[in-house]
């Protein structure tokens, strides 16, 4: 249906028109900063709309090729793509809601920034529409590229601009093992569209395909480089404390999505019939990531450190859930989105909240930075202690089901091994956490009270994430007509469900 | 049911506790709230026991689905166990609170009532998600409340203990996985519920032997049992009297609750096979606790190694397979959260009055406070297990049931009466009694409101001792239908 | 043919090694810079010469748009080093080590 | 009469403990009360009970009918019941009466000896709750309710001889008071939880229990009986546990007399006669009971020779005296045991009232050798302790005389001759040692003349003389046959006689003569002397005998101070240096992992792609292994 094409592709286009316009704008100093984010804001919301929009009209799950003839099967429209795109544009207005504040207090941001900012969102939805593996490189490079330059926007910083450096040296070399990878398949198969490798692989099962499991391990690499996985987790620590707290935010929750949704995608329909190739590999990786984000984190003085350094920890918790792909896809992938939701809302609170309480005289850096905190702002100390809460997977947060779903579907799939390992660095996190809420709660509160604004719309929004993330731990067992955990982790199924319609 | 009165139970503190946050009320006004908050669910939980009807059933139940895709429900129910669980918990919080009356703060009364959903919660939870999700949770509030309101080094040891136990409870929560999935794998549909896994029957030896031992961890280190013990310690003596008053008298005794809701229905066999070690561990427990608690100096400390020590008592008890051990603990669970609990109140007070809890630095306070010292005795006497307490028909019956499981354990288990007798007494001679050239004039005696709280406490302690059976036959026949599945698998 | 393919892939493979040293073994920020672009068009030589060997043009689009790509990254590669030799009128990539957690704790 | 009243026996004590200790704590609280008031209470109370029980005892002298009322259902576990009884028979009727007769002039004595005590309504209140403990052990149907008793006593014990808790001696001898008669009920815990199990299918009072032991196994029996001894042992201050009965004379002397002389020390006794149908089964076991009875006489005798502590002597004689019991109830002759209990009760009780009455006289002085030369200024006293003193000795026509008697003829009779010979022995240092005390406490010269001497209470002396009757006629309810009696106690306590026993009367006789002769070789060795002793030439008490043979220091290092070190060693170093350390060590090695780790993040960006090469290499190797 040709009619419904637009429709269809609506969300992407809306984006990519606002980051246009961003940039035209930014050439008007009449346009100040939060100008700038309301017009960013507005764009994504109508994108977001547009998405849900298309989201609902189709009561089924659905799968379609846009303008089939102009892209080929390039890019593909179906439930699982519009579930993904909607968490990211979700995230992208939370991002930008609370970083609003952050942005505006420095003043190196300018309206430019909304507009890369706007190009990284559409390279991620990008990347979880695609349906060949260049294009797919391109979007992964939008993002990037997008993302380089929000690291190092405020230039005046050594940090800033060392942790860009080291992204973008870093980043490239990746992706440069991507396109190997890419180069490989189209070797083997002479294509690089996304069903058709399937296909391939499908019809030359049991004979072995190694240029093709080459090219995979490849892509594989990319993927693990860009969600931090050991052995190539260096940069992470570097790069997101070095990236100003929203950006940081906006990292850490919404890319690893992105990445996710993309590579979930191939994994599941190109290489559905040789990933247990990696299942030892990835076996390892595994604990080995979980590991070595313990160590790092349970080390670390900085807040922001830590969260960043848990961040590969919970890596580990979606590799667990990624092995598991191999014999329970279903519940599996919808685990890995459901872990995904869930820590993408305790990570942006937490991040956001953290950008927060920095006043200008002091920055609140270290753990010691925050003791007493709680007797001075108890709101912002009670949001916080739930973040930490739902990082560490205490029950009556989203994180406790999130790690439900990971664990069951690691022992439905045999592996209780990483469902015990990935305990263990559960309760080690229980530690770091918990430390921060000790912190903030059982000090006297300080002598010196500064003033921090906490109001407005970044306020707002991260009390909204607070009682999305409570709710989203308790259910929707008392009421009844709203949607509960259960809507999430449905959605999650029907978009599995969408990418097997041929 | 049209009334959820069990919901009720569970919620309505966590209501109040919204209320209060929504509403700018003071310390005083939380506390006032608070308390009548916890007088409320004593009513409702005398309606609840006075509703129950005489069998071994679970009643009251509650069940709607909650995670409907994982087989997860709401599910809660009640029976004989859970029910005098619920009357000790119901009677004892107000008197508590009684006793906690003055000197506290809004955070305070707040944490506190999230602790009694969060036990109610456990306690009812018929799912075992539902259970670790309220076991998890009620972990919250009681860090907090130990964090900001203890004394010593005190930070340390909350984050110690929290770490701790959430490892033990972590444990479970993969064995608790692990169960469901399992139960998927043969029926075909989820659920996590505990009338459905106890159906499972598709494990093998060392399967069983894992997730049972998955299960006894943490419930071990929330007796705790040795040796799990020594994060109990510090904690006790580092945090705030309503804390360990809760610590001790309530939660302590879920961890011997989750073994009887538990780990008893889903793996009998295991429970068997493995009954006679737990009973010469707890009877461990109960001499070493015992001896460890002589010279301690910190009066907190002493109480803790007591309440471990008695912890391992019952779960001697527990784990004796036949009647007389099973009410034996469940009436011991009785007479020591009521003594410890009203010890701990105690203690905490003279610890507000004289700024110690240091055995040295005490003593002459009977002089100063017959009340407290009359009130003291009576719990002193219930941990020691005076004949005329409850604290003699639950040992009695421990050791009865003990013997009945081997000789050799109930003639070992005796010496409980030896045990506790020897480091109360001392401590007794050394805090309260004697005249001492330290400073203890700053000791009150109880006023009005104290001797209110402490004297129903005292009343049932006695009460259940001297007339003990008019307290059990409401569980009877829960015990019995405990047993027999059990006699049955072991006759088999 | 295969053989004339094998032989621009592992020339492709040669410089994409070379590339690969170049990015761990030199200072030089530029000279790693380089080293990318390298590596980058070590890939573009396996595309196009799998064109040939294919006789498609996909591979010959294929690398067109890698071109592009490397492009857009040269643009923040170049001003990125520009902004850091203004800060620390350097290129030695070793001397921008303030994030290393010996610094941080 | 209804059965029901039996109850009351006990309940009438302890409502009024109760009623006591209310008003005592309102008095301390609120308005203070009188003296009055506590004694009115206080007083009645066991007179009320020894109404009862004498109601009872005639109507059991008219049907000879066991009386038995069961209150209500205590506990039922599974098939098992046990019922709070109470039962009057023979043996239990017979130790009522005389606890509540002396136990109500204990009472009198003390609310004269006490009344300026600041703590009188909780004297009283104690010594209610005392009572009522003692009367529910004696009364009590089956063993578990006799425990509860048998505790009681055993807490008001503890709450009396600390009851000057101000000075910490008193206090610990309450500790050790208690703690050793916790080692006996653990003795008592066991035998009672092995019979419950062996013998305790078809009831658990006193009656199923003698009509089921026949069917537990031999060896089960012995054991039975060897724990509860050890029970026995606990509370009747026998060999090893007496340690503590000398201590706690440090109680006030109503309440030695009371608890440590007159009842509830031979509760053991009453207990093993109570159990007599385990003991007839395992004559050896009761062998054994005998000699170590024997022994803690002698033993006891020996130690009292060479105390200078009125109250000491005293003590040590009350250890002494109950070791006869032991051996008489140890040999099968309870009712002869019994019998001893009651005029022990009757001149034990009159011995440290009498003292007591020196001691008040004498602002508390408690040396005897302090003392001397009371003859004059308490009469009285003198002449009701001459009393006593000549009953405990053994001389003729007093009380002890009769039961000590009985009690070595039937050791003869056994045949246990060494028994026997210990007994005699014995018999000489008891005559020796109570003369000795007698005669330094009233004709001792005392040099300071210039004491004042308190003016005794009206309440102190009537008790005294009434019990001095007391012992001069009780003796007669067990005349023996030979000198024309016709024994009533033994009559009484038929069902609890030994009747194996025969002897004929010529020995009897004989053995009678000797006993009659030992304690005048005692008392002449104790007029040579300390008659007219003088005060002045106090001699130097050394040696093993004067330092009690060491055993509470034995004991202290062999079992206190162990345990304490013990104790500390778990606390200090397996709990904290070797369990939690094991933790803390975990998590503190796992902290410095980390930090060795976190050196990785060098920031170093050459670095961080060597790395990824590395990881590149060996998913690379794997791809190689895998593919080959």
């Amino acid at each position: 249906m040709e009619s419904n094409d637009i429709v269809y592709l609506l969300p992407l286009l809306v984006v990519m028109i606002g980051a246009i316009t961003m940039m035209l704008l930014s050439t008007f100093s009449s346009v100040s900063i939060k100008k700038g984010a309301y017009y960013s804001l507005m764009f994504l919301f109508v994108a977001l709309i547009s998405n849900l929009y298309n989201l609902n009209s189709s009561s089924e799950i659905y799968s379609s090729y846009p303008y089939i003839g102009i892209f080929k099967k390039m890019i593909i429209v179906d439930t699982y793509s519009g579930y993904f795109s909607s968490i990211l544009l979700f995230g992208a207005i939370l991002t930008l809601l609370i970083g609003l504040q952050y942005l505006e207090k420095h003043k190196e941001f300018t309206v430019e920034f909304f507009s890369l900012f706007l190009f990284s969102v559409l390279g991620m939805m990008l990347l979880v529409h695609v349906n060949e593996l260049i294009t797919g490189f391109i979007a992964l490079e939008i993002a990037s590229l997008s993302m380089y330059v929000m690291i190092g926007f405020q230039k005046v910083l050594d940090k800033r601009v060392e942790a860009s450096y080291r992204y973008l040296v870093l980043g490239s070399l990746a992706g440069i093992f991507f396109l190997l990878g890419t180069s490989f398949i189209y070797a083997v198969t002479q294509t690089t569209t996304i069903g058709e490798i399937g296909e391939f692989a499908q019809n030359y099962v049991g004979t072995d395909m190694p240029l093709l499991i080459i090219g995979g391990t490849m892509i594989l690499i990319t993927f693990l480089f860009k969600i931090a996985a050991f052995p190539f987790q260096n940069w992470v620590l570097d790069v997101y404390d070095g990236a100003p707290l929203p950006v940081t935010a906006f990292m850490a929750a919404t890319f690893k999505i992105a990445i996710f949704g993309f590579v979930l995608r191939l994994v599941l329909v190109d290489f559905d019939s040789i990933r247990d190739f990696w299942d030892d590999m990835l076996f390892v990786i595994t604990i080995a990531t979980l590991a070595y984000g313990s160590f790092l984190a349970i080390i670390q003085t900085s807040i922001k450190r830590m969260l960043v350094a848990s961040s590969i920890v919970h890596t580990g918790y979606l590799l667990i859930a990624f092995i598991s792909i191999g014999i329970i896809g279903e519940s599996a992938a919808s685990s890995i989105i459901f872990y995904l939701v869930a820590y993408f809302l305790s990570a942006i609170g937490a991040f956001g909240i953290v950008s927060f309480i920095s006043s200008d005289e002091r920055l609140r850096i270290t753990y010691d930075d925050f003791k007493g905190f709680a007797h001075v702002y108890p709101y912002r100390a009670a949001m916080l202690s739930i973040f930490m809460l739902s990082l560490a997977g205490i029950p009556s947060t989203i994180g406790f089901i999130g790690k439900f779903y990971i664990f069951t579907a690691a022992i439905e799939a045999g592996y209780t091994i990483l469902a015990v390992i990935g305990i263990i660095a559960t309760f080690i996190s229980v530690y770091y956490y918990f430390k921060l809420i000790a912190i903030m709660y059982f000090y006297p509160s300080p002598k010196i009270v500064e003033d921090v604004p906490f109001s407005g719309v970044g306020s707002i929004t991260i009390g909204l994430i607070t009682i999305l993330i409570v709710w989203g731990g308790i259910g929707n067992t008392l009421i009844s007509y709203f949607p509960g955990v259960d809507f999430l982790i449905d959605m999650a199924r029907l978009s599995y469900e969408s990418l097997f319609i041929r | 049911m049209d009334f959820s009165i069990l919901s009720v139970i569970i919620f309505l503190p966590i209501f109040v506790v919204f209320v209060l946050l929504a509403l700018p009320v003071g310390a005083k006004g939380s506390r006032n709230a608070a308390f009548v908050t916890s007088i409320m669910i004593f009513i409702l939980a005398m309606t609840v026991y006075l509703n129950f009807e005489f069998s071994g059933y679970m009643q009251f139940i509650e069940h709607h689905e909650w995670i409907t895709s994982y087989g997860i429900y709401y599910s809660l129910g009640i029976d004989g166990f859970s029910l005098i669980i619920l009357m000790l918990i119901a009677t004892l919080i107000p008197c508590a609170f009684l006793l906690l009356w003055n000197g506290r703060t809004k955070a305070y009364w707040v944490n506190m009532l999230l602790i009694q959903s969060g036990i109610t919660g456990t306690l009812f939870a018929q799912d075992l998600i539902l259970f670790y999700f309220f076991w998890e949770a009620m972990l919250l509030p009681v860090f907090m409340i130990i964090g900001m309101f203890g004394t010593g080094n005190r930070v340390f040891s909350t984050i110690k203990v929290t770490v701790y136990t959430i490892m033990g409870s972590l444990f479970m929560f993969i064995c608790i996985l692990y169960i469901g999935v399992s139960f998927f794998e043969e029926f075909g549909v989820w659920s996590f519920a505990l009338q459905d896994v106890v159906k499972i029957s598709s494990f093998t030896r060392s399967e069983e032997i894992w997730l049972f031992f998955g299960f006894m961890i943490a419930f071990a280190i929330k007796i705790p049992l040795f040796p799990f013990h020594t994060w109990l310690i510090q904690t006790y003596s580092n945090s705030p009297t309503g804390g360990v008053f809760l610590l001790s008298s309530i939660m302590a005794k879920l961890g011997v609750y989750g073994i009887v809701r538990f780990v008893m229905p889903l793996f009998p066999d295991l429970y068997i096979e493995f009954a006679p070690y737990f009973v010469w561990l707890g009877i461990f427990g109960l001499i070493y606790f015992g001896i460890a608690a002589l010279m301690q100096t910190d009066i907190k400390k002493m109480f803790a190694y007591s309440s471990a020590s008695h912890l391992g008592f019952i779960v001697t008890g527990i784990f004796s397979l036949n009647a007389y051990g099973m009410t034996g603990a469940l009436f011991l669970i009785i007479a020591h959260a009521m003594a410890t609990g009203a010890l701990f109140l105690l203690v905490g007070k003279m610890e507000y009055n004289l700024k110690s809890k240091n055995i040295s630095d005490l003593g002459g306070i009977a002089k100063q406070a017959p009340i407290f010292t009359l009130f003291f005795m009576i719990m002193l006497l219930c941990i020691v297990g005076l004949p005329g307490t409850n604290g003699f028909v639950s040992e009695f019956l421990i050791i009865l049931g003990a013997f009945g499981m081997q000789a050799s354990a109930g003639i070992v288990s005796a010496l409980t009466v030896l045990v506790a007798a020897s480091f109360m007494f001392w401590m007794f001679q050394r805090a309260i009694l004697q005249d001492t050239d330290n400073d203890t004039s700053n000791m009150k005696d109880l006023d009005l409101k104290e001797i209110i709280g402490l004297a129903p406490i005292a009343f049932l302690i006695i009460a259940m001792g001297v007339y003990p059976d008019w307290f059990l036959f409401k569980i009877e026949p829960t015990i019995q239908h405990y047993l027999v599945d059990i006699l049955q698998i072991k006759a088999s | 043919m295969a053989d004339s393919l094998l032989s621009y892939i592992s020339l492709a493979m040669i410089l994409f090694s070379i590339g690969l040293l170049g990015v761990i073994s030199r200072k030089n920020i530029f000279i790693v810079y380089m080293s990318i672009e390298l590596m980058l068009n070590a890939v573009n030589l396996i595309f196009i010469s799998l064109g040939r060997y294919y006789e498609s043009m996909e591979p010959q689009v294929i690398s067109i748009l890698i071109i592009a790509v490397a492009a857009a990254e040269a643009a923040v590669f170049l001003s990125l080093i520009v902004v850091l030799y203004r800060r620390k009128r350097s290129l030695d990539s070793d001397i921008f080590n303030i994030l290393s957690q010996k610094s941080a704790s | 009469m209804s059965s029901f009243l039996l109850s009351w026996i006990v309940l009438v004590p302890l409502l009024s403990a109760i009623i006591l200790g209310l008003l005592y704590l309102y008095s301390i609280k609120i308005k203070k009360l009188s003296n009055k008031v506590f004694a009115i209470f206080g007083l009645t109370s066991p007179f009320i009970s020894f109404a009862i029980a004498g109601l009872f005892f005639i109507q059991m002298l008219q049907d000879g009918k066991t009386i038995h009322y069961e209150a209500y259902k205590w506990l039922g576990v599974g098939s098992y019941n046990v019922s709070m009884g109470f039962m009057a028979d023979n043996l239990s009727i017979f130790m009522i009466l005389f606890v509540t007769f002396v136990g109500g002039l204990i009472h009198v004595y003390a609310s004269g000896y006490m009344k300026d005590d600041e703590g009188y309504g909780k004297f009283f209140f104690y010594f209610n709750f005392f009572l009522a403990s003692m009367l529910l052990l004696v009364l009590a149907d089956s063993p578990i309710i006799m425990f509860i008793g048998w505790e009681g006593v055993g807490l008001c014990s503890y709450l009396l001889i600390s009851y000057y808790y101000k000075d910490s001696e008193n206090v610990l001898a309450g500790n050790k008071a208690f703690i050793a008669n916790r080692v006996g009920d653990f003795g008592f815990i066991v035998a009672m939880i092995t019979m419950f199990y062996y013998a305790g299918a078809n009831g658990f009072d006193y009656v199923s229990l003698q009509n089921s032991i026949g069917n537990v196994p031999i060896e089960i029996v012995t054991y039975i009986g060897i724990a509860l001894f050890i029970g026995a042992v606990g509370k009747s201050a026998q060999i090893p546990l007496y340690v503590w009965l000398p201590d706690a004379m440090a109680g006030p002397t109503p309440v030695s007399a009371l608890i440590h002389a007159a009842t509830m020390v031979t509760a053991g006794v009453y207990m093993v006669a109570r159990f007599h149908f385990v003991y007839e089964l395992i004559p050896n076991v009761g062998l054994v009971i005998a000699y170590i009875g024997a022994f803690s006489a002698l033993f006891a005798a020996t130690i009292a020779t060479k105390q200078t502590d009125i109250k000491k002597i005293l003590a040590y004689s009350t250890m002494s005296q109950l070791g006869y019991m032991f051996i008489a109830v140890g040999l099968g002759s309870y009712s002869v045991g019994i019998f001893h209990v009651f005029t022990h009760a009757f001149f034990k009780a009159l011995l440290f009232m009498g003292a007591g009455a020196v001691i008040v006289a004498l602002h508390h002085e408690q040396n005897i050798f302090k003392m001397g030369g009371m003859k004059k200024h308490t009469p009285v006293v003198f002449f009701t302790m001459l009393i006593a003193t000549l009953s405990i000795a053994g001389i003729p026509p007093f009380s002890g005389f009769f039961s000590k008697d009985e009690i070595l003829l039937s050791a003869f009779a056994s045949g246990e001759y060494l028994l026997w010979g210990i007994g005699v022995l014995t018999a000489i240092m008891t005559a020796y040692y109570m003369f000795r005390l007698f005669f330094v406490v009233f004709f001792g010269k005392n040099s300071s003349e210039d004491r004042h001497i308190v003016e005794l209470p009206k309440s102190i002396l009537i008790p005294l003389v009434i019990l001095a009757v007391g012992s001069i006629l009780t003796g007669f309810l067990g005349v023996p046959e030979l000198l024309g009696g016709t024994n009533l106690a033994s009559q009484w306590l038929s069902e609890w006689k030994n009747t194996s026993l025969h002897i004929d009367h010529t020995t009897e006789s004989v053995l009678m003569l000797i006993n009659v002769l030992a304690a005048l070789v005692g008392i002449f060795i104790a007029y040579k002397k300390f008659y007219k002793y003088d005060m002045t030439k106090v001699p130097k008490f050394s040696g093993m005998i004067w330092n009690k043979f060491y055993i509470d220091e034995i004991y202290d290092v062999l079992f206190v101070r162990s345990i304490k070190r013990l104790s500390s060693f778990i606390a200090m170093e397996i709990d904290i240096k070797i369990i939690d350390s094991l933790l803390m060590g975990l998590s503190s090695k796992f902290i410095s992992i980390g930090h060795l780790v976190a050196r990785v993040q060098n920031a170093n960006t050459r670095f961080y792609a060597f790395v990824m090469l590395c990881g590149i290499s060996l998913i690379s190797i794997y791809l190689i292994i895998e593919l080959r």
